[in-house]
C-alpha cells in the first residue's frame, strides 16, 4: 500500500497528564492500512517554526460499527516544539498526516507467547499490536514501565482485552519498583527457548537492555528504534541505525524503511 | 497541458524543469510508490563515489529555522552497485537520471563518470564538487577556481553526457566558479549546494550532529540561492539549474525567472513528498494566468528596474 | 542577579553581552520608551556617514523565510548631526554608544572616527566594512583583506576607542578576515553583517525592493553565522562580538559557546521590542540550572566532540 | 504612553465578506490609551511562515458599562499571509499586540466641520475618530467608497452615530458610482477655505488624489499613509515616505513614527 498524505482534521485531544495526550484524527484511510508497529510523519498546519515532518506511531485506529477504519489516534508526548504544538491542539485544528510508513512487527510463530515491553510513551504501537494478538488467539502480556502510576495510561483497555498487565514504576508509585527489565529477566528465566516473542518500544538504552535479555533467554526479539527522522520514506539518510547481520560487516540502514522495527539481536548498539 | 514546459539542457531535452536533488530523494526508487518517476523532469540521485561508503554516524540532521542542516556523509552504494541494483529499475521506470558524482580525486570523478557512461542510460553527470560535509568529498575542488576547471576538463574527456559542476554556496564569487566551469567545457551548472552551518545543543555545550558541521538547505536559504543563480546567469551563457528552498511553483518560477532553466527540489521533499505535482500545477496555473506558452520564454525574464508599487 | 554577566571588549567593560544591532534600533533613542537603554550592555546605533544621506527609495524591506531582507541604504543623520542631537541624550540616558562607522573612503572612516572620539562619550567603533547593499559603503573593503586591514590601521591611528570592524559572510573564508583585523590593530571583530540576497514578485518578475539586492537577516542566517563565529574564534585571539538571527537566550547562548564575548540582537528586536529583558533573564537562568557563576566562563566553551545521544 | 505588547486573546471573529473580517483583541489597556488613527502591530501566534509583525488600525475600542476599555478590534482585510491568518483565527488564539504606535489624527481647529474620506479598509481608523469628534460636537461627514455595496460596512453605526454618510462604489451597486474624490471635489467647491478638515485612509493613488482636491478646495487635510513596516517603532527605517516641508528639500521620514498621519499637502508622491 503506498502511503496517504491526509490534511487530517483533529476530531479530539484527551489530555492524560501533564505530559501525554491522545490526538484523534480524521485519516482512516491511513488507519485502515496500517499495521502495528508501523508509524505516520504529522506536521500541525499551526505551528510557528518547524519545517520537517515528525514520526509517530499509529495508537488507535478507531472504526465505526461496520469496522470500516474513520480515524486514528496518536499519543503523544511533549517533548520539544511539534509535540508542544501537538499537545496544545484543538478540535478542528489540521494535521498533515503521511502514513502508513515502515515495517510492522512481525507476528509471532505457531505456538509462541507474545511480551510486549514498553517503556513510557514506548506504549504507542502496542494497542494496535495487541487487538492483532489477541484477535489471532495468542497469549500475550504486556510489561509496562513508566515513570510513576500517574503514567501508566491504557491500563483498562488491555485488561478488557485480556492482556496479561505487568507494571513497573521508577518511583515505586504502581507495580514493581525500576524497570521492565527486572520482570522480563525474572519471568523469561525457565521458559522454553524460543517459546516468547518480544516486543519492545522504548527508550533505546531500554531497548538495548531489553534485546540483550532477551538473547540471553533464547527468546526472539523486535525492537522498534526512535531515530531522527527527516522524510520517513528512505530519501535522506538521517535516519540510520547500525545493524548486523549474523558475522557480517556491520551497515547503516535506514530505519524508516528497513524499520522501525528490527530484530533486536541484529543492532549495534553505540 | 496544452503549454510546453519542456526545457532543453545541453543536448538533454526534459519533459519539465523539475529535478529532485540529489541526496534528497534516495536512488529514486525509494519513491516510486508516492511519485510516477517518468513524471518528473529528471531524478537526481544520491552522491555516489567508486565504492561504497557508509557516512557518519547519526545524528545526522538538525532542524534549524526554515531549514535544517545536514551531515549525511555521502552515505551510498558506490557506482558499482549502482549500476548493477538500481539503474536498470530507473531506466525501467522512464526516469531522466541524473548522476551526482563524488570523487576524492580528480581520476575518481572521471572514473566513476567513465563507468556512468558505459553503463548507458544516463541522462547527465551533475559533479558534487561541493559537499560541504566532508573533508575529501570534492569541496576542495569546488573552491578552487582552478580544481573547478579541472575536474570538469577532466570528465569531459571521458563522457559524451552533458557535465554539470554542482557550484558551493560558501564563496566570495559563485559567478566566476560558473565562469570557470564553463570555460572548461561544462554543458551546465547547478547551484546550490548547501551552505556549511552549525547548530550547538546549549544545554550540553555540543554539537547537535555528529559531524559538528553540515550543509544548511530549505526556505531559509532561498533568497541567497536566488541572488546566485542570478549572478551566474548574468556572468555564463550555458544553463542553470537552480535550487535551495523550493516549496512551491511560486519558489520555483523565483530561480527561473531570476536565469535557471531547470531547478531542483531538496528539503521540501522531506515536508510533502507530493510536492512534485503541486509545483507542476502551480507553473502551469501560472503560465495559463499570465499567457505563457512556453516556460522556456520565462528563463530569465527578471526585470530588475524598481518594482512600480502601490502602496495600498 | 547575583551572578556576573559582564564582559570585556578590550578596554571596555559592558555590564552584560546584549548590544544592539545597528540598523536595527534607530539612534537608540526610538527604544527608551519601551527598553531602560543602559540596561543593555552597549546601543549600537545605525550607520553613520560623514554627510547625511537619504537612503534608497522604498520599499526598502521583504519578508522571507525566518529573516528579512533589507536595503534601507544606510540612511542616517551623518556624524555632525549625530553629536549634536543624539549623543548628549545617549550619554545622559546612561547608554555606552557604539557607533557603526560607515565610509566610502578610507580616510572617510578615519574622520568620522575622529570626530565621535573627540566628541567623547562614545564606547566604541564599529567600522562598517561589510553593507551589501550601497556600492560605496564599505563591502570593497570588507571583501578584500588588504582593504580590511587598511581600513583598520588608519582608524586605529585616530582612536584610543575600541576599533571593532565588522565582517561580511559573504566571503569564502571568514576567519581569515578576522586575522587580517587582528593583525591590524582591531580590538575585536563583530560578525555577521547580512548576507546578500534576492527575492523576486513572480507576478510583476520585478524585484520585491527597489535596490533589487538586500541583505538578509534573522533566524534564517543564524547556522551560518554561527558557524563563522566557532571559525574566527579559532583563529584570533579578540573577542568577537557575535550577531544573526538571535531571538532568545538560547540563540545567544550558542554564539557565546561558540566563541563570542557579546552578542547582538537585531531582526528581532522588531519583533519583540521587549526582546532585551527577555534574553538577559533567559542567561541568567541558564546559568543558575548549569551552576555558572560568571558569563565569562562560557565564552567559547563549545565542546565539538560528538554529542551523547541517548535515541529516546 | 510608552506602547504596550499585550498577549491579547482572540474574544471574536465577525466575517463581513469574503475579504473582511472585524477580530476583537483582549487588549483593553491597549485599546485605552488608542487616539484615533494610531496603529497596532500584530502577530498571530498560529502562523507558519511570517517573521515579523503587521500594522493594523485600531478599529474600535470596546468598553465596560463604566467607560473601561476592555478590548479593541481591527478590521482585516485578506492581503497576504498575516491577513490570512487574522480572517482564519477562532476565539482563544492569541495575537500579539503592540501598540498604541504613531502619530494620530488632529482635531479640527474651532468652527471647522470634519469630513472622513475612506477607501475600502481605509474605514479602519474613522470608527475611533467619529467617536472622537462627536464627543466633541464636530459635524462630521464620512465621504466611503468601496468596490460593492457589499464592502460598505458599518453604515448603520455611523448613522446612530449622527455622521452624514456619501457613498461611492466602484462597480455602482450602491451610492454614487466611481470614486471618493467625485463627491469630494463637488462638494466642497464654494466652501469657505480652512473650513473642512479632511482626513482620509486608503489605497495611496486615493490619498494622493484627495491630498490634491483638498488643498485646490484650500481645506486642510491629513492623510495616513500605509508603508510596509518592519518594526514600527522607528527603529529599521523600512517605512519611510518623502515629505517636503514648505520649499524645504525633500527629506525620507519614518511613517511610523513621523506618521502614519501627515499633513497631505506635505507629501511627495512617488
Ligand atoms: C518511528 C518513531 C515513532 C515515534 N512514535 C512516537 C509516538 O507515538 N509518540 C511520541 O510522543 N513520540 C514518538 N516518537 C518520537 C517523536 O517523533 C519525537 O518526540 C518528536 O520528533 C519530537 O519533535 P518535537 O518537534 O516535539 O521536538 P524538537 O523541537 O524537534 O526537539 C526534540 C528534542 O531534541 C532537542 N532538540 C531539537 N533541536 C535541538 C537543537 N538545535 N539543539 C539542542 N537540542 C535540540 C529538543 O530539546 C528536544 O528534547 C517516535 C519517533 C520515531 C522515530
Ligand atoms: C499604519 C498602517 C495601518 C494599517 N491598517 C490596516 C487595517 O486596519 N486593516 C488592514 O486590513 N490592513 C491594514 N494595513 C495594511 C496591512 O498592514 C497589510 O495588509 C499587511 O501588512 C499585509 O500582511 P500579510 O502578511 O497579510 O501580507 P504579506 O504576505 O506580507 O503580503 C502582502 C502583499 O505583498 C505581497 N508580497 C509580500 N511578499 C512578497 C514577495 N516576496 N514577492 C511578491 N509579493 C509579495 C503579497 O502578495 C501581498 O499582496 C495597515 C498598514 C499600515 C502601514
Ligand atoms: C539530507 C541531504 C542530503 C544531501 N546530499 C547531497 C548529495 O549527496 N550530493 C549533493 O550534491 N547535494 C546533496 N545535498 C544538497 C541538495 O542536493 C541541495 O543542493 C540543497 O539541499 C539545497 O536544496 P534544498 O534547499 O531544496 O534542499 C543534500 C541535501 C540534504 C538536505
Ligand atoms: C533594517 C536593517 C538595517 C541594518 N543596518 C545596518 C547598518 O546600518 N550597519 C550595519 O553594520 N549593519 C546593519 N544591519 C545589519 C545588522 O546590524 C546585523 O548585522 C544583521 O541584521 C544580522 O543580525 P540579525 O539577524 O539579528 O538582524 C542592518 C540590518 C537590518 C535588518
Ligand atoms: S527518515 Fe529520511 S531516510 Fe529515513
Ligand atoms: S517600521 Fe521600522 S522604522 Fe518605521
Amino acid at each position: 500500500m503506498p502511503p496517504l498524505d491526509v490534511d487530517a482534521t483533529v476530531l479530539e485531544n484527551r489530555p492524560l497528564s501533564r505530559d501525554y495526550n491522545v490526538l484523534t484524527l480524521s485519516a482512516g484511510d491511513v488507519g485502515a492500512h496500517t499495521v502495528a508497529g508501523q508509524f505516520v510523519m504529522v506536521r500541525p498546519a499551526t505551528m510557528t517554526d518547524t519545517l520537517l515532518r515528525r514520526p509517530f506511531s499509529v495508537f488507535e485506529v478507531l472504526r465505526d460499527a461496520a469496522g470500516t477504519a474513520t480515524a486514528i489516534s496518536i499519543l503523544n508526548k511533549r517533548a520539544g516544539r511539534t509535540t508542544q504544538a501537538l499537545y496544545d491542539a484543538r478540535v478542528g485544528d489540521r494535521v498533515a498526516t503521511l502514513g502508513p510508513l515502515g515495517r510492522a512487527y512481525t507476528p509471532p510463530s505457531t505456538g509462541q507467547e507474545a511480551w510486549m515491553v514498553a517503556g513510557g510513551v514506548g506504549l504507542a504501537p502496542f494497542w494496535t499490536l495487541a487487538m492483532r494478538l489477541v484477535a489471532a488467539g495468542i497469549p500475550t502480556t504486556l510489561i509496562y514501565g513508566a515513570r510513576s502510576g500517574a503514567e501508566l495510561f491504557y491500563l483498562d483497555f488491555f485488561e478488557r482485552l485480556g492482556v496479561r498487565l505487568v507494571l513497573t514504576t521508577e518511583d515505586g508509585s504502581r507495580g514493581e519498583h525500576g524497570r521492565v527489565t527486572l520482570p522480563l529477566d525474572r519471568e523469561l528465566a525457565g521458559r522454553d527457548p524460543q517459546s516468547i516473542m518480544v516486543y519492545a518500544c522504548g527508550p533505546e538504552p531500554m531497548l538495548e537492555a531489553v534485546a540483550h535479555v532477551a538473547t540471553r533467554h533464547h527468546q526472539p526479539c523486535e525492537v522498534s528504534v526512535e531515530r531522527t527522522m527527516g522524510c520517513g520514506l528512505g530519501g535522506c539518510y538521517s535516519c540510520v541505525v547500525k545493524v548486523q547481520h549474523g558475522t557480517g560487516t556491520p551497515h547503516y540502514v535506514r530505519s524508516c524503511i528497513s524499520g522501525p522495527v528490527f530484530d533486536g539481536a541484529e543492532i549495534v548498539w553505540d | 497541458m496544452a503549454r510546453d514546459l519542456s526545457v532543453r539542457i545541453g543536448t538533454l531535452e526534459l519533459p519539465n524543469p523539475l529535478i529532485s536533488a540529489s541526496g534528497c530523494f534516495g536512488y529514486g526508487l525509494e519513491y516510486e510508490d508516492v511519485t510516477d518517476l517518468s513524471a518528473l523532469g529528471g531524478v537526481c540521485v544520491k552522491g555516489l563515489f567508486l565504492t561504497e561508503r557508509e557516512g557518519h554516524a547519526p545524528p545526522r540532521i538538525v532542524e534549524t529555522p526554515a531549514g535544517m542542516i545536514n551531515a549525511i556523509g555521502l552515505q551510498g552504494i558506490g557506482v558499482h552497485r549502482f549500476v548493477k541494483e538500481k539503474l536498470p529499475l530507473l531506466r525501467e521506470r522512464g526516469a531522466r537520471v541524473f548522476v551526482n558524482v563524488c570523487g576524492t580525486t580528480i581520476d575518481e570523478y572521471a572514473e566513476v563518470t567513465r563507468i556512468l557512461t558505459d553503463a548507458g542510460g544516463v541522462a547527465a553527470i551533475e559533479l558534487n564538487i561541493s559537499c560541504p560535509n566532508i573533508k575529501e568529498g570534492g569541496i576542495q575542488f569546488g573552491c578552487s577556481l582552478l580544481g573547478t576547471g579541472q575536474v570538469v576538463e577532466a570528465v569531459r574527456k571521458v563522457t559524451h553526457l552533458p557535465v554539470i559542476p554542482k557550484l558551493t554556496p560558501n564563496v566570495t564569487d559563485v559567478a566566476s566558479f560558473a565562469r570557470a566551469a564553463e570555460d572548461a567545457g561544462a554543458d551546465a551548472v547547478s547551484l546550490v549546494n548547501t551552505f556549511l552551518a552549525l547548530a550547538i545543543d546549549v544545554e550540553t555545550r555540543r554539537p547537535t550532529i555528529t559531524n559538528v558541521l553540515g550543509g544548511l538547505s530549505g526556505p531559509a536559504i532561498r533568497p541567497i540561492a536566488v541572488r546566485m543563480v542570478w549572478e551566474c546567469a548574468r556572468e555564463v551563457k550555458i544553463p542553470i539549474i537552480g535550487m535551495g528552498g523550493i516549496t512551491n511553483a511560486r519558489d520555483a518560477l523565483e530561480f527561473i525567472l531570476a536565469g535557471a532553466t531547470a531547478v531542483q527540489i531538496g528539503t521540501a521533499n522531506f515536508v510533502d513528498p507530493f510536492v512534485w505535482g503541486k509545483v507542476l500545477d502551480g507553473i502551469d496555473d501560472y503560465m495559463a494566468r499570465h499567457q505563457v506558452e512556453r516556460l522556456s520564454d520565462l528563463i530569465g525574464a527578471f526585470d530588475p528596474t524598481p518594482p512600480k508599487v502601490v502602496h495600498r
